[in-house]
């Protein structure tokens, strides 16, 4: 069998965000189980590890799972992340990080074991300033940007990148952290209503994100100038807002809603034979369709991998083979019932990282669904690229590591 | 009678202080010696070494840490969080700034520093005392934690403020990095506990050991009959701390391997900690061990029986483990307040005078 | 007026409210310590126990419904009811009584005449265990609580100083609730344990487990009451944070910053417990807004440990806090 | 010192009692309202047995504080060894060679009998604490011979029995005659006892005056004593300072005190055989 | 209300009774082994003995105070009025009117001394006339207390604390009071205070008195019988009158010898105290 074990939390402070990723993730490899017997003929088995978040439980399910034969790994947890990268490089087992994690693992010329195509947090940061573009007709000159972070590694990620955008549009940031959990959060919205910024950007996760996007309610702060990134835009954000939170905007990097063919699948081999993961409460939700977009994209790199080595019992050490040349079309999305899903990419040797980009979705509180409101929106790579080979190189650096692909 | 100590007669005053007067816990001592170092780290594997010995390991040095802080000089310190931060952020500072020294080196130089970090937190501890210092311990905490989070010079500027220990050898052989076999892991944290572990031994046996206590059970008294309550709460914060340095350095470099401040050592450390020293037994160095080998055992062994053995799903079973690890705790309390290490005296008072009642 | 000036006056004031929403938390605390000696680390969870509790009965969850539909197949979710908000509160304070009796049968019973540490040490046997609980009974999913308590911007105050400075202050119409709900409770309270027999006795058994039984004083009924009293006031706060940030996991995390608010006001002092939130509110609030922009942020957590601090420092005991009585 | 203090007397048992030891002048304590003494002078002798009495409440413990700096007077002087002492710590005093025992027993429940007692000891042992936590060498060395001192300590008074025990379980009267151990462990050259003999029947009494005699006349420890029990005191000391409500209304010679109408009046009730 | 003349006129009629109890601390130490007392009504019993003998022990085990130190009655019963009591808690007792002074004072020291009287009065129900009257006879017994009532115990002196003890057994009404140790620590005068004291309330209110003394000659002068207790079991039993004569008794706990009392300067020879049972 092929074993992609699932690093997931449902438990602890951010449960809320685990439980539909993790039923997604599940129940798409239910899906290719029951519908097509796995991928290429071979079960796949999904067993899953509670992490509740906490790097150290992360490390102690790795170590669980990586002697079944684990053919890659997904935590779900910037932190477990970090924890993993030096382990997958040494114990050889590619690491798949979609829109979290060490951004500059994108650079596969260092990183050979990491992958977070198809986008990343300084692909989204971009994103969301070229959105603010759009709205103000190509110019930021003058503008007033706010970015309100979960004051950890995943929410400082974006501030290089924002730094160096605000010196090429000419807008002023501002840096608001926030402390985990984050439900006190008067200090920082007092000030966003005494600086009256254009616009707020938000990197949240967890309690965090209702409770900010209730006091951008509270304060009356027009929600459509109010971004988040893709973690803090899903249901469980915006609900217990009500109506206050209409209007609020965020990036993804996939669809939501369960207009996609693939939902008739599912339906008929997994819900209604009773074989959902969890509570099975979470289909089409956001959370949940990126959990399941990770598994399409896992599933498609094992594909890969069999092709190119020619066998259906592919080893972790093929599987990354199968990731580094990986190749996502529209057309293969469709054929997987999941036509405009996902942008189509293909990854290279030295490019882990995809294109990054991301559509913008906004929350219609009366209906009670995002709507999508742009196409993918490219990064601006000009900026990214430098970045992310500078980190990458101080990690190179530091850890010995001598660049491959050339 | 399965338990004896009749029939051992001391003829020196250095036998009579001695760690284990009774043959058969020196026995039983030696018995564990030659497990953990002559056994143990030729079958060990990766799982094993991560997931339970290391981890149990270094927690045990953290808790002797603060058993000597809280159990034996009676300072309840809700801190240890942060002086683990301290330790690590010293020690990568250490292994970044001079990559030529000896990792033991970084390691112990950690603990020093954090000692005079624990003496600098240590000194409202004169004025403030019982759960008032408990929670003035916290303002350390959530201090060092923001510091070192806030403050990219103890990250060396790294984009999103983690630390990532890079290899260094001992004897040609990784004990940090990723390439660090399983066995070497466990060794070098098992030597380094050995020796703190022995050094924390002589500390409470003798003079200051006594003046730490007669400061718990009585501080006034003691200072009446010519204990100096300054010299000996900051000694005892400075041991204390050092220990937690060390276990702070080896739970970075050595378990983790890279670290993020608020999620590797935040409060929960602190309390995990102080869970761990209450229920092994304030005051007692084998309570650290059973108290630190209680916390990291069981929920790994609850995960393994209810998922793996019986199968429950992954987020059922984490709750479930809450409740049976609480309901625990309580039992144990109740069943003997002092925590496993008097459980266990009793149990042996029982043993000598079995088979009768009394 | 000057513009900083108006801005500080704005923070300090919601400052104060945020300090009354920490002093609901803390009043749980005083109250078993000042009945006990007991430093309950559970308050924190209690609070969310009784939100989640709350939710649950007012939704109609099925409790338990996640374990009954693992082992028995079966897809409950919901009694299909929806009750109102004040019936569900008095529903839950009575599974809050309840608590508090199983919690004295089980726990405290056997606990008589222990050192202060060890009592603390089991109630966070207790925490864990109902962290557990509250989550096997009621999932682990953000829940959204609305008992009809008002939110957002109050036009009126907003208004009123518009027209007075010309910047309209920012004050949250929770947050007022919160105040008058708080001093009503602090009022009620310190009633109860200044002028009933009750309140001596509570002192009492703080003082001396043995002497209280020896002069017939009923741990069993003092503890059951105050767990009681305290279980009510923790659902108030879990009522309060939970409709400010919805009702999940972290919401039991409220207790530290209760902690720092207790300290300042002392363990024993209930008016303590509200004088010390605004303090801590306030303090940790302008300061965030004068030096916050200059150190970076996120200062509130540390601030408010390091403020309790240097009051502790000047009265070991806190503002309000019985004597620590020295003698040999 | 003035000649008038050098010169001592002699008991009627024929002790040889020397020159002012310790001198109270003038000592007025205030707890915020309570005046617990008020302007109370008096002096201990080398050598001598000198008792405390008064009625509950009137000072006598705060004295005895005060001496061991725990109290600090607002007013008065303490005068030792002729010299005026500064306004010191309690450990302070403590190293000068005052040990005492309190009235509400002041042991270390969590530790042993014998550690207690080793305790007693603290303020002559050296080691630092590396030496401490290397052991072995100068630290065990030190342990050893400071406990071969305690174990006669022991010996003499006879708890040879319960070395190992923790005190938390000793009766009442054993904990007192503990509490003495670790005084006497100190070598103090001034002994402070406050109600050694309280809660102890006629026999325990009897050994325990055995103790205090001993140490009296063996080691010349100088004594101060709070008693209630009149026998003891009597028979005891050499002389008396009797304390009401913080006032001083007698010293002298136990005959003087016990025919003094104010004492009667205020403490004894009946005169005393 | 009955008073000593009626008492002496009708002994036997037993309130308290303790069938040969066993009492163990810590599950291992076995400190009671076989006590038997019966406790006249109306009288005052007097519980001699050495320290450790087990006096205390066996009030508490009376009062069922032992669960709170780890203690047990593992042996043997306890009937207060014919029927059997050591399943009831503290509280239960006292409303039954069984009350204990504890050894060592155990004031509640962040009270004022007149609230730790008040606390006393826990268990009444007779209104707060009735209470305040009761206050005012405690101040009465003890004027030292009305000086000081508004003060912390915690900072009231050893005797005041006693005496805070004693007065506030009184403020129950009880029926019984265990005394544990009533003269440790106070002045000659008020001993005898004390005990004329315990003497009047057991006149004039009928209560009887359990005390357990190291004060013998005083608790025999006053206690109509006695009960003297070695090292967990009972060795001698009898009226005051026929204790206060035995020569045993005389020597070792009177501290007289055939040519009265001698002082304690002499007692410097080693004298191994005398076992009853060896
Ligand atoms: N720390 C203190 N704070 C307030 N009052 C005190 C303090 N210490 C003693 N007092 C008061 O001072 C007076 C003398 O107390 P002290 O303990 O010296 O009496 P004592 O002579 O030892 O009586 P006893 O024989 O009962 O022990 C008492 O009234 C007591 O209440
Ligand atoms: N909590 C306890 N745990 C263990 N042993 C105890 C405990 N309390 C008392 N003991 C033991 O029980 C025995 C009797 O103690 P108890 O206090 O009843 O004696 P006592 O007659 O009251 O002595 P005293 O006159 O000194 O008060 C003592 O030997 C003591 O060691
Ligand atoms: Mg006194
Ligand atoms: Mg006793």
């Amino acid at each position: 069998d092929l074993v992609v074990p699932n690093l997931s939390y449902r438990t602890g402070p951010f449960a809320a965000g685990g439980i539909p990723y993790a039923d997604g993730f599940n129940d798409y490899f239910t899906l290719l189980n029951e519908r097509d017997g796995g991928i290429g003929g071979e079960k796949v088995q999904v067993p899953e590890c509670e992490t509740a978040y906490n790097t150290e439980k992360g490390v102690e399910c790795y170590e669980a799972t990586k002697g079944t034969g684990a053919l890659v790994y997904n935590p779900l947890s910037t932190g477990i992340t970090y924890q993993l990268i030096p382990k997958v490089s040494a114990d050889g087992i590619p690491l798949y990080t979609p829109g979290y994690g060490r951004t500059s693992a994108a650079n596969g010329k260092v990183f050979e074991w990491v992958f977070n195509y198809p986008a990343n947090y300084w692909d989204g940061a971009s994103v969301a300033v070229k959105h603010l573009l759009e709205m103000n007709g190509g110019d930021l000159n003058g503008k007033k940007v706010a970015l309100l972070y979960h004051n950890s590694a995943y929410g400082k990620e974006p501030i290089r990148t924002l730094q160096e955008l605000a010196k090429k549009h000419g807008f002023t940031l501002a840096e608001l952290p926030i402390d985990s959990p984050g439900q006190e959060q008067k200090s920082q919205w007092l000030q966003v209503r005494r600086d009256k910024p254009d616009y707020v950007l938000f990197w949240g996760w967890g309690v965090m994100n209702s409770v900010a996007i209730q006091e951008a309610a509270n304060i009356r702060f027009p929600m459509e100038n109010f971004i988040g990134i893709w973690w803090s835009g899903s249901e469980n954000d915006v609900m217990p807002a009500g109506d206050g939170a209409n209007g609020y905007k965020s990036l993804t990097m996939h669809g939501v809603g369960m207009d996609y063919p693939v939902y008739a699948d599912l339906k008929k081999y997994v819900y209604d034979a009773g074989k959902a993961s969890g509570a099975g409460d979470q289909e089409g939700s956001v959370i949940y369709s990126r959990g399941m977009y990770a598994a399409m994209v896992i599933a498609e790199a094992i594909r890969k991998a069999q092709e190119i080595h020619g066998t259906a019992a592919v080893n972790a050490k093929q599987v990354r083979d199968g990731f580094e040349q990986l190749e996502i079309t529209e057309a293969r999305m469709a054929e997987l019932g999941l036509p405009n899903f996902g942008q189509p990419f293909a990854a290279s040797c030295a490019d882990h990282g995809g294109p990054g980009a991301a559509m913008i979705q906004q929350w219609d509180a009366a209906a009670k669904k995002w709507n999508l409101v742009t196409p993918f929106i490219a990064p601006d790579d000009e900026v990214l690229v430098p970045l992310v080979m500078e980190d990458s190189a101080a990690f190179a650096a530091e850890n010995k590591i001598t660049e491959r692909c050339n | 009678m399965f338990y004896r100590e009749a029939g051992e007669f001391k003829t020196s005053y250095v036998d009579d202080s001695q760690t284990f007067p009774i043959k058969f816990d020196r026995m039983r001592y030696y018995a564990v010696l030659v497990i953990g170092f002559g056994i143990i780290p030729f079958v060990i594997n990766d799982y094993w070494a991560n997931a339970v010995f290391v981890p149990f390991l270094i927690y045990a040095i953290a808790a002797i840490g603060l058993n000597i802080l809280t159990g034996y000089c009676g300072q309840v310190s809700l801190g240890t969080g942060g002086f683990m931060a301290v330790g690590a952020y010293a020690c990568y500072k250490l292994m970044t700034a001079f990559p030529g020294m000896p990792i033991l080196v970084d390691v112990l130089l950690a603990g020093a520093v954090t000692a005079g970090v624990g003496v600098l937190f240590g000194l409202p501890s004169l004025r403030i005392k019982g759960f008032y210092l408990a929670v003035a311990t916290l303002a350390a905490q959530f201090f060092l934690v923001w510091l070192f989070n806030k403050v990219p010079w103890f990250y060396n500027y790294s984009a999103s403020g983690q630390i990532t220990a890079p290899e260094r050898t001992m004897f040609g052989i990784a004990v940090t990095g990723a390439n660090t076999p399983a066995w070497a892991k466990y060794l070098f944290c098992a030597v380094v506990l050995f020796l703190l572990a022995w050094l924390a031994r002589n500390l409470t046996r003798g003079t200051v050991g006594r003046k730490w206590m007669a400061i718990r059970d009585m501080d006034i008294a003691a200072e009446i009959i010519g204990v100096n309550p300054l010299t000996t709460k900051l000694s005892a914060f400075a041991v204390s701390s050092f220990f937690i340095g060390v276990a702070g350095a080896l739970f970075f470099a050595v378990y983790l391997g890279a670290a993020e401040v608020g999620e590797a050592f935040g409060i929960q450390k602190s309390f995990l900690i102080l869970f761990m020293v209450i229920i092994g037994g304030l005051g007692s160095l084998f309570g650290s061990f059973a108290g630190a080998a209680f916390l990291v055992l069981l929920p790994v062994l609850l995960k393994n029986v209810l998922v793996e053995g019986m199968g429950w799903p992954t987020d059922l079973a984490a709750h479930v483990e809450l409740m049976i690890v609480g309901a625990l705790i309580i039992v144990f309390l109740i069943l003997e307040p002092h925590g496993l290490a008097q459980l266990w005296r009793v149990a042996k008072e029982k043993l000598r005078l079995w088979p009768f009642p009394h | 007026m000057p513009e900083q000036l108006l801005y500080a006056m704005e923070v300090s004031l919601n400052g104060l409210m945020a300090g009354i929403m920490y002093a609901l938390v803390a009043l749980g605390f005083v109250l078993i310590f000042k009945a006990s000696g007991i430093f309950n680390y559970a308050q924190g969870v209690l609070a969310l126990f009784a939100a989640l509790t709350l939710v649950g009965l007012q939704q109609g969850q099925v409790p338990f419904a996640h374990v009954i539909n693992a082992i028995f197949g079966t897809d409950l979710h919901h009694f299909g009811w929806q009750l109102p908000g004040l019936v569900a509160i008095a529903l839950t304070a009575l599974v809050m009584v309840g608590l508090a009796i199983l919690i004295e049968r089980l726990i405290l019973k056997h606990l008589v005449n222990q050192a202060p540490i060890i009592l603390f040490m089991a109630t966070i046997g207790l925490a864990y265990f109902l962290e557990g609980l509250g989550d096997v009974m009621w999932g682990a999913d953000i829940k959204k609580l609305d008992v009809g308590l008002p939110q957002g911007i109050s036009e009126m105050i907003d208004t009123f100083t518009f027209n007075l400075f010309g910047y309209g202050f920012f004050i949250d119409r929770l947050d007022i609730v919160a105040a008058v709900v708080a001093t009503a409770l602090v009022a009620a309270l310190t009633a109860f344990s200044q002028y009933t027999k009750y309140g001596r006795a509570l002192r009492a058994v703080a003082d001396d487990h043995q002497a209280a039984l020896s002069v017939g004083i009923s741990l069993r009924f003092v503890w059951v009451l105050v767990w009681s009293i305290a279980g009510f006031v923790a659902l108030v706060a879990g009522i309060m944070w939970g409709s400010k940030s919805g009702v999940q996991f972290s919401l039991s995390l409220i207790a530290l910053k209760a902690l720092p608010v207790l300290m300042l006001g002392g363990f024993t002092s209930i008016p303590g417990a509200i004088v010390g939130g605004l303090i801590i509110g306030m303090g940790e609030k302008l300061f965030e807004f004068f030096a916050g922009p200059m150190i970076g942020g996120a200062t509130e957590n540390w601030f408010a440990y390091v403020l309790a601090l240097v009051f502790l420092v000047f009265r070991p005991q806190g503002l309000f806090g019985e004597r620590i009585i020295e003698r040999v | 010192m003035n000649a008038m203090n050098s010169e001592g007397y002699t008991t009627a048992d024929g002790r040889k009692i020397g020159g002012v030891m310790m001198e109270m002048k003038n000592i007025t304590l205030r707890f915020g309202g309570v005046k617990a003494i008020t302007d109370i002078s008096f002096d201990i002798r080398e050598g001598e047995i000198r008792a405390i009495i008064g009625p509950n409440g009137a000072g006598k413990s705060s004295m005895l504080n005060v001496i061991s700096g725990f109290y600090v007077p607002q007013e008065g002087e303490v005068w030792f060894h002729g010299q005026r002492r500064a306004p010191m710590k309690p450990y302070e005093v403590a190293q000068q060679g005052i040990a005492r025992t309190f009235q509400n027993i002041a042991l270390f429940e969590g530790m042993s009998v014998l550690d207690n007692i080793m305790t007693g000891r603290l303020t002559l042992m050296k080691t630092g604490l590396f030496q401490q936590a290397m052991w072995w060498g100068r630290a065990q060395k030190e342990e050893t011979a400071h406990r071969e001192k305690v174990e006669k300590v022991i010996d003499f008074l006879e708890i040879q029995d319960i070395r190992k025990t923790p005190v938390g379980r000793l009766p009442y009267g054993l904990k007192k005659r503990v509490e003495l151990a670790r005084a006497l462990a100190a070598e103090p050259k001034l002994l402070l006892l406050d109600e050694p003999m309280a809660g102890m029947n006629v026999e325990e009494k009897e050994d325990m005056c055995r103790f205090i005699l001993d140490v009296n006349d063996e080691f010349g420890t100088t004594i101060a004593l709070i008693e209630h029990d009149m026998g003891v005191v009597m028979d005891l000391s050499d002389r008396v300072v009797v304390m009401d409500y913080g006032k001083k209304i007698g010293d002298g010679t136990p005959d003087e005190v016990r025919n003094n109408q104010d004492v009667i009046n205020a403490y004894l009730g009946v005169a005393h055989d | 209300m009955l008073d000593a003349t009626q008492f002496s006129d009708r002994p036997g009629e037993t309130l308290l009774e303790v069938n040969n109890i066993e009492v163990i601390y810590n599950h291992v130490i076995l400190v009671l082994k076989g006590v038997s007392l019966s406790v006249p009504k109306g009288g005052i019993t007097a519980l001699l003995g050495g320290n450790g003998a087990g006096k205390t022990t066996t009030l508490k085990a009376v009062s069922n105070l032992l669960h709170s130190e780890r203690g047990a009655v593992t042996k043997g019963s306890i009937l207060y009025r014919g029927d059997r009591v050591q399943d009831l808690n503290p509280s239960e007792l006292v409303k039954r009117g069984v009350i204990q002074v504890m050894e060592g004072r155990h004031c509640f020291e962040h009270l004022t001394v007149e609230d730790n009287l008040l606390t006393g009065a826990y268990t009444r129900t007779d209104g707060k006339g009735a209470i305040a009257a009761d206050l005012e006879m405690v101040y009465n017994y003890f004027p030292r207390l009305r000086e000081r009532r508004k003060s912390q115990a915690g900072y009231t002196s050893g005797g005041e604390q006693q005496m805070v003890a004693m007065g506030r057994a009184l403020m129950s009404r009880p029926e019984m009071i265990l005394l544990d140790e009533p003269s440790m620590g106070l002045a000659p005068q008020l001993v005898e205070q004390i005990f004329e004291i315990v003497r009047a309330v057991n006149a004039g209110e009928g209560v009887t008195f359990l005390l357990a003394e190291q004060n013998t000659n005083v608790a025999l002068r006053y206690a109509h019988t006695g009960y003297i207790l070695e090292s967990g079991r009972v060795v001698m039993e009898g009226s005051a009158q026929e204790l206060r004569e035995n020569p045993d008794v005389k020597e070792f706990y009177l501290g007289m010898s055939d040519k009265g009392r001698k002082s304690f300067r002499d007692v410097r020879s080693y004298r191994r105290r005398k076992r009853w049972l060896a």
